[in-house]
């Protein structure tokens, strides 16, 4: 309910500044739809995020990094050894990151299953870096391009395939984004509240001694969560690095995780439709914050930026208003 | 051989041991009471009997079956299932959704589970009123009544209650009491941790506990209070 | 301190007495240098380019020439490396000191020099934000080298092991390399295979130790006028202009709107002002200019399209990262909206940035000091015979090789003028006054005492895609071979 | 009152009395002199460029230093280290080369040291700005928005090309008679000597204790009158304060300083290597940070020998591959000592320091022999020992002893209030709450946001769970409380 509300008033805003500036090159508006698509895919990685919170009150550092060795791993398949079609070397990378996050599970978070939220957060962060030390082994630092699954431009006539929206060329791998990251949002939700194990997940986060009382296995759930942050974390870096930038080494973890935990946060950390809200805020904030900062100088040379990095210093800034001024998110109460 | 059979069970935290051979018995379909000071071994004696504390050696026998060092999965799926002090509610799930959880090990068995549920409204009817509310909400007396409807739906052959009485109001706890009465008369057995002695007049049984130990036993109802006082204190009123 | 007096002293004295040493040095020259290696080494050798254009060869040489001819020595040295072929060893050839010109210095700092080996030092990026393959490179830095020696071909009598170290793309860690290099592996000279500001990092400490540093053009800032550093291609200012003037003769840029996309750091900014003023010499409008931080990641990435969709911009020149050029090149497939890429530099027209950047690279023109690796046969049938010899597992190897082959053919050409007495001081002297340096690939360079930017041409590669230009083989391709002629 | 005793603890004089005597205390001094010697021996001996290494080992130890004021002494998680020495170094390097000229005219040691306490002091207001947030937002949402907040000042801050010189960076001319790297690294030595003597007098004193309590509850120590955000600014601001004098070490160490040399993996790098020296342990932390900052250098040789042993390691040779083998080590080697030697480093070497310290040399390296004599005549009594420990009857004791006997990691002391917030203690101590109201549920504070004030933590009553003894092997072995042991240390 509280969602329609949210979604509705960042639509009207949005929908008002397109209309009123339709066809002025000048204006922001490429940038707002550029916005829309890329926070589409920070609440795709922000749901992973939510999974994790939600069942075990933990930040996972390492999500970002499921991603990019998902992405790695697809791109072997897929560009490097030419062996499998796109969507089997997708499904390869999904069951490899799968197992990967049941033996974080099994190696790391079990052992400190009881340890404070943040010695787990930081093993988490061990992990990451762990993760990232291993992609620069196998595959190298060099930067790789893993394609999309339909290219945007149609290589027989050379037209881009997706509708145009304010001068941008939506691509097709950013409307299976949007569609993935609904429907996950949708079937979380309802994992979440109407089945027995997610019930019993919501539980183990909440008081995990209870569930020990009334016979809920706590390894399985454990292992259910991590294996499915993995997947999820594997899906996120799979969409998201052929519609974004270049694949290397811990990229997801430096481009992305901070803006897709700004969205988890700006969804109130534990409510999914939450995190696919927050991604769309965080990245028309990051557009608009790019367009602005193209528009206007300190000083009159080109260079002399008013701030460079701007879209990171819009992030920051979200982040830090909306912790100190409304912790809870703006959806966020219920678990 | 009994419903219940603690033997030479020893155990306690880090270096520290808390029990050091606890031995008694309770009988099918009888309402016990374990009595004792803080610090006694109570609460330790009942969570390693649920399986949730790690028992060093003895043995806990429960229907002709040995269950030392079970897990509580399938401890609770036998049917011994444990109302933890505090309650241990799940403070941001509905009361609903509590009572959904505690019929864990038979969660594929909808039909029985309603019905669970209405038997277990019956006992708390104020849980009706508020069905959908969170449980972290409710008060005290409410959470305490939600954590034994909440045992009560993993169909208990054993009912272990620890401290149900704790922090609540003396018209509260006697509704409590009642309950338990109920339910034992309902064909449950039921062994309580207490510190309320208000309790022996349910019990068929009682044991006074002492530094890890039985330092009392006898049917709850001979049980006189100046007995019990001699029993916590150590020495004649 | 003492040794930077001394350098300081030597050279000023070198300065000082360049025109007397004239009438001797080509001489000396002829007597130290050894006989080059067959084939390629050779300097007159017109590398097979049947695609020379003569409008291009023409622009060329018509802006090379202001800045070539400002020495008053100029004339007198010649073709002095014209030793083209010959027998295969080199030892016996004069000793540098008992035929000392005046004011060619005798003797000095010759570190890294044994009896029979010199060590040569080299940096590169294999990590960090623009990296290059390390096995790569780590193959390809000594190929050259021991391609020489297997051929029995040797230095002034001496035999060149190169180290490698990883500068991490981050100018702190190429200093602290390079010191690693000139304390720890005392090596004589120092080198950088790519990267602007590690480059321009590690010559100012090369400079102040006194080592010499060679590496490829890239910025002038900060560098120019440093005693011992010298470079292979053309800087990116002496670029700017060349390219302007290939953008509105080959690409129709008078025309259309064009665009400027730079990272923003200050070593760019002598390109972007020289690029600026070569394109409104050929009145060429600018309608874009963007600096985008180092720090730029994608988001950056799809705004900077979404304005150049926005505006139209047909031709854009691009200076950055590698790594964000793929970035750019992936939102501009994604948006549909890929424009004319043009640009300069090293690393840019690596085979692995084109197959990254397709399809939207497609069609791009960048100015390179080596032609595309796919045609590498054409340019030096050498390289591949020592590829397929010490590299077998390789398959004809690739672009980094191609870059260390060519790179390490021009130090080792260098290596050869001090003759058997190489010392640092020497290296300098005699190299300084070389014209006409010319290994038959690469840029043909030419140095004076006064300017150590010795190269004025460029190769034009081209990214051909699949679906585009043929061959499709998402690899550069070499469009426009340098002008052969000397400048 | 049970928790009174919990703060109490690290205030009240030890009771173990011994001291060494005279002979025993020059055979401390000795060692204590011959490894001082050592290290400065080492500097004066090796080539340059190892010099080099140690003054980076030197500033790394203070960065560890400065990183364990927050992490180890205040349990608050900072991964924004990079912007207060980042910033503190570009300060330093602007101040010196834009306002003093050094870059054409070489430095002056003046200018040198004003340039150092101009970046103490940019590093101290950084960190201060970012305690006073840390007041309203902590836990896991402060790790988070330190990690923004470090990401935002290497994107955005180190980017303004007319403060920092973009990606050519800042020169930083090292000062007049200290420009030789044997020089210069002694003058980090120096520096170092002076971070570890501010660090080790402030927590010996009454401002080190009350923020140790502050760590360990923050409302009991509110309770005990301490000015808890008082002390809260005070540890941030030494924090800064350190990390400005790093910043202004690795600028001239350095001699140039970019944006690259403060990217994210390096500040995650400073946080795994004060958890593997050892949370709130000076000794560890300063070995940890030295160790990450050197044995990328001592690995070379060795992957240099193992590449050059087997044909299919030969990758190991690669100039690059060294970079990679330091992650994957470094990362593995604090996932390895969360899970298994939460006390890290320090905990290892603490027979040693304790020993040099003036105690008895134990290779049991516990400080709480009291409760531990007390549980072993406790078990061999049997009955009567037990009945000496709980007829004592106050709750305290029984607290106390379980409370030290349960394996506790050093990173969960350091987060006591994080237990509290993020993690139900298992069953919690009876409270007793007023009947029929609504009462937070001991978990429910689980989901609080991060800007609600924590409850009062109910510290353990009788019973640990059953969880924490599957703390590793050493745990086992009841090894592991020496991390608390260790904290007590710090205060005398």
């Amino acid at each position: 309910m509280r969602t329609g509300v949210v979604v509705g008033v960042i639509a009207g805003i949005v929908g008002l500044i397109l209309i009123l500036g339709w066809g002025d090159v000048e204006g922001p508006n490429g940038s707002i739809v550029i916005g829309l698509f890329q926070g589409a895919a920070y609440g795709l990685l922000a749901v992973g995020l939510v999974l994790v919170y939600k069942g075990t009150r933990v930040f996972n550092f390492a999500a970002g990094e499921f991603g990019t060795l998902a992405a790695f791993i697809a791109f072997l398949f897929i560009h490097q050894w030419k062996v499998v079609p796109y969507g089997l070397g997708i499904l390869f990378a999904l069951i490899a990151i799968t197992l990967l996050g049941l033996f974080m599970e099994r190696v790391i978070v079990r052992p400190l299953m009881h340890a404070p939220r943040v010695t787990l957060l930081v093993a988490t962060i061990a992990f990451g870096l762990l993760l990232v030390g291993v992609e620069l082994f196998a595959f190298r630092p060099e930067p790789k391009n893993l394609h999309p699954l339909i290219q945007g431009i149609d290589q027989a006539t050379g037209q881009p395939v997706g509708p145009e929206l304010a001068g941008y060329f939506v691509s097709p791998q950013e409307m299976v984004i949007v569609g993935v990251v609904l429907a996950l949002a949708a079937s979380l939700g309802w994992f979440f509240s109407k089945t027995d194990l997610g019930l019993a997940i919501l539980a183990t986060s909440q008081d995990a001694f209870a569930t020990r009382v009334v016979g809920i296995g706590v390894a399985r759930t454990s292992q259910l969560i991590w294996g499915m942050a993995a997947f999820l974390g594997a899906l996120a870096g799979l969409l998201y690095v052929p519609a974004g930038g270049a694949l290397a080494p811990g990229v997801i973890t430096t481009q992305t995780l901070i803006p897709a935990f700004t969205a988890a946060v700006i969804g109130g950390m534990t409510s999914l439709p939450g995190a696919f809200v927050g991604g769309i805020v965080v990245g028309l904030l990051q557009q608009l914050a790019l367009w602005a900062s193209g528009h206007y100088y300190l000083g009159d040379q080109p260079w002399q930026q008013l701030i460079p990095g701007s879209a990171d210093v819009a992030v920051f800034a979200a982040l830090l208003v909306v912790l100190l001024a409304r912790p809870q998110g703006l959806l966020g109460t219920e678990a | 051989m009994s419903f219940l059979e603690i033997r030479d069970l020893s155990t306690g935290y880090g270096a520290i041991p808390v029990l050091q051979g606890l031995s008694f018995d309770v009988e099918e379909g009888e309402t016990a009471v374990l009595l004792g000071l803080n610090g006694a071994g109570k609460t330790t004696t009942i969570l390693t009997i649920a399986g949730l504390h790690e028992a060093w050696g003895g043995s806990v026998t429960f229907d002709g079956k040995e269950i030392t060092g079970r897990d509580p999965k399938r401890l609770v799926a036998e049917g011994i299932v444990l109302i933890p002090e505090g309650r241990h509610v799940f403070p941001q799930l509905t009361i609903a959704q509590n009572l959904r959880l505690g019929a864990w090990p038979y969660r594929k068995d909808r039909g029985g589970n309603r019905e669970r549920i209405e038997q277990a409204v019956e006992y708390f009817p104020r849980l009706r009123e508020r069905w959908a509310q969170m449980a972290g909400t409710l008060s005290g007396g409410e959470q305490q009544m939600l954590a034994i409807a909440r045992g009560l739906m993993a169909r208990p052959k054993m009912l272990l209650i620890d401290e149900a009485s704790l922090g609540l109001s003396p018209k509260l706890t006697h509704t409590v009491f009642d309950v338990v009465r109920q339910i034992n008369l309902a064909g449950t057995t039921v062994l309580m941790v207490e510190q309320n002695a208000g309790v022996l007049k349910l019990a068929d049984r009682a044991f006074v506990m002492e530094k890890g130990t039985i330092v009392y036993s006898g049917a709850g109802a001979d049980m006189n209070s100046a007995d019990i006082r001699q029993a916590y204190m150590g020495a004649p009123a | 301190m003492d040794r930077k007096r001394l350098i300081g002293i030597v050279v000023v004295g070198c300065m000082l007495l360049i025109t007397a040493a004239c009438g001797q040095k080509p001489g000396v020259i002829k007597e130290a240098t050894p006989a080059g290696a067959a084939g390629g080494l050779g300097g007159g050798e017109i590398p097979p380019g049947a695609e020379i254009d003569p409008e291009t060869g023409e622009l060329l040489d018509a802006e090379g020439n202001p800045v070539a001819t400002s020495t008053g020595s100029g004339t007198s040295t010649g073709s002095g490396s014209g030793t083209s072929t010959g027998s295969g060893t080199s030892t016996g050839s004069g000793t540098g000191t008992s035929q000392a010109a005046p004011g060619e210095p005798s003797g000095g700092n010759s570190t890294g020099v044994g009896d029979d080996v010199i060590k040569i030092g080299i940096h590169a990026p294999l990590t960090g934000a623009a990296p290059v393959p390390s096995d790569s490179v780590e193959k390809g830095k000594d190929l050259y080298f021991r391609w020489l020696q297997s051929k029995g071909i040797k230095i002034n009598g001496r035999e060149v092991k190169v180290v490698l170290k990883n500068d991490n793309y981050n100018p702190s860690q190429a200093v602290s390399v390079c010191k690693e290099m000139v304390e720890k592996d005392k090596v004589f000279l120092l080198s950088g295979a790519a990267g602007t500001d590690q480059i321009q990092a590690c010559a100012r400490y090369a400079a102040s130790v006194g080592v010499p540093y060679v590496s490829a053009g890239v910025t002038e800032r900060g560098v120019t006028g440093l005693p011992n550093y010298f470079t292979t291609s053309a800087t990116y200012a002496d670029q700017g202009p060349l390219l302007a003037d290939y953008m509105a003769s080959r690409l129709g840029a008078k025309g259309e709107k064009n665009g400027l996309v730079f990272f923003d750091t200050p070593n760019f900014q002598d390109a972007a002002a020289a690029f600026k003023s070569g394109l409104r010499k050929q009145g060429v409008k600018l309608h874009y200019e963007k600096y985008v931080s180092k720090a730029a990641d994608d988001d950056e990435a799809k705004n900077v399209i979404g304005e150049l969709k926005a505006k139209g911009i047909k031709n854009v020149y691009v200076l950055t990262s590698p790594f964000w050029f793929i970035d750019l090149n992936k939102e501009c497939t994604l948006q549909s909206y890929c424009p004319q890429w043009v640009g300069v530099g090293i690393s840019m027209t690596f085979d692995s940035v084109a197959s990254a950047s397709c399809p939207g690279i497609d069609g791009a023109a960048f100015f390179s000091p080596f032609p595309a690796w796919s045609e590498s046969k054409r340019y030096d049938a050498d390289f591949d015979a020592a590829v397929r010899r010490f590299h077998p597992e390789e398959g004809g190897g690739d672009d980094f090789m191609w870059l260390s082959w060519i790179g390490t053919k021009v130090i080792g050409e260098a290596l050869k003028y001090p003759g058997r007495n190489l010392t640092r001081e020497r290296f300098v002297y005699f190299l300084e006054r070389k014209r006409g340096l010319n290994v038959g690939v690469g840029p043909r360079l030419s140095y004076s005492p006064d300017n150590h930017f010795g190269a004025r041409t460029v190769y034009v590669n081209d990214a051909r895609c699949r679906g585009g230009k043929q061959p499709a083989d998402n690899r550069w391709h070499t469009l426009v071979s340098p002008p052969t002629a000397d400048f | 009152m049970a928790t009174a005793t919990e703060v109490l603890r690290p205030v009240t004089t030890r009771e173990d009395k011994w001291r060494p005597s005279t002979k025993g205390w020059v055979a401390r001094r000795a060692v204590l002199l011959l490894i001082l010697g050592g290290i400065v021996f080492l500097t004066a001996s090796v080539e340059g460029f190892w010099a080099d290494r140690i003054a980076r080992a030197a500033i790394f130890a203070v960065i560890g230093l400065s990183l364990n004021m927050v992490l180890g002494y205040i349990g608050q998680v900072s991964l924004g280290h990079q912007a207060f020495v980042g910033i503190a170094a570009f300060i330093a390097a602007y101040y010196a080369t834009e306002k003093a000229g050094c870059e054409f005219e070489g430095c002056s040691m003046s200018t040198f040291i004003t340039s150092t306490v101009f970046a103490a002091l940019s590093g101290a207001i950084a960190a201060g700005v970012l305690g006073l947030v840390a007041l309203r937002i902590r836990g896991l949402y402060l790790a988070l928005i330190t990690l923004a907040y470090g990401l935002v000042s290497q994107n955005s801050i180190f980017e303004i090309s007319f403060l920092t010189r973009g990606g050519a960076g800042m020169p930083a001319v090292r000062p007049d008679g200290w420009v030789g790297d044997h020089a210069f690294a002694f003058l980090t030595l120096i520096f170092l000597a002076g971070v570890i003597f501010v660090d080790w007098s402030m927590m010996r004193s009454k401002v080190g204790r009350a923020i140790l309590s502050v760590k360990h509850s923050e409302p009991v120590a509110a309770s005990y009158g301490i000015n808890v955000t008082g002390y809260k600014i005070i540890a941030f601001v030494l924090s800064g304060l350190f990390a400005g004098v790093a910043g202004s070490l690795l600028a001239f160490r350095n001699q140039n300083v970019v944006a690259n040399d403060f990217s994210f993996v390096e500040t995650l790098t400073w946080v795994l290597m004060v958890v593997v020296g050892g949370l709130g342990n000076r000794v560890g932390v300063i070995i940890g940070s030295a160790f990450f900052a050197m044995f990328g250098f001592i690995l070379e040789p060795v992957l240099h020998w193992l590449g050059g042993l087997w044909g299919p390691l030969h990758f190991l040779e690669e100039a690059g591959a060294q970079a990679y083998v330091v992650i994957i080590v470094g990362a593995a080697l604090a996932i390895f000592t969360i899970i298994e030697y939460p006390g890290g480093i320090g905990q290892q070497v603490s027979p040693i320091t304790r020993w040099l310290g003036g105690q008895r040399f134990s290779m049991h390296p516990d400080g709480h022999g009291k409760h531990q004599t007390q549980a072993s005549e406790a078990s061999k009594t049997g009955v009567m020992g037990r009945l000496g420990l709980q007829r004592s009857g106050s709750t305290d004791e029984v607290t106390e002893a379980s409370d030290e006997t349960a394996p506790t990691s050093v990173m969960e002391r350091a987060t006591v209030m994080e237990q509290a917030t993020a993690s139900p203690p298992p069953p919690p101590a009876p409270a007793v709450h007023p009947d029929d109201e609504p009462v937070a549920h001991a978990s429910g504070s689980a989901d609080d946001p991060p800007g609600k004030p924590d409850p009062v933590p109910e510290v353990g009553g009788t019973d640990e769970g059953p969880a924490s003894r599957k703390r590793g092997f050493l745990g086992k072995l009841g090894l592991q409380k020496n991390g608390a042991a260790q904290q007590e240390e710090k205060t005398r």
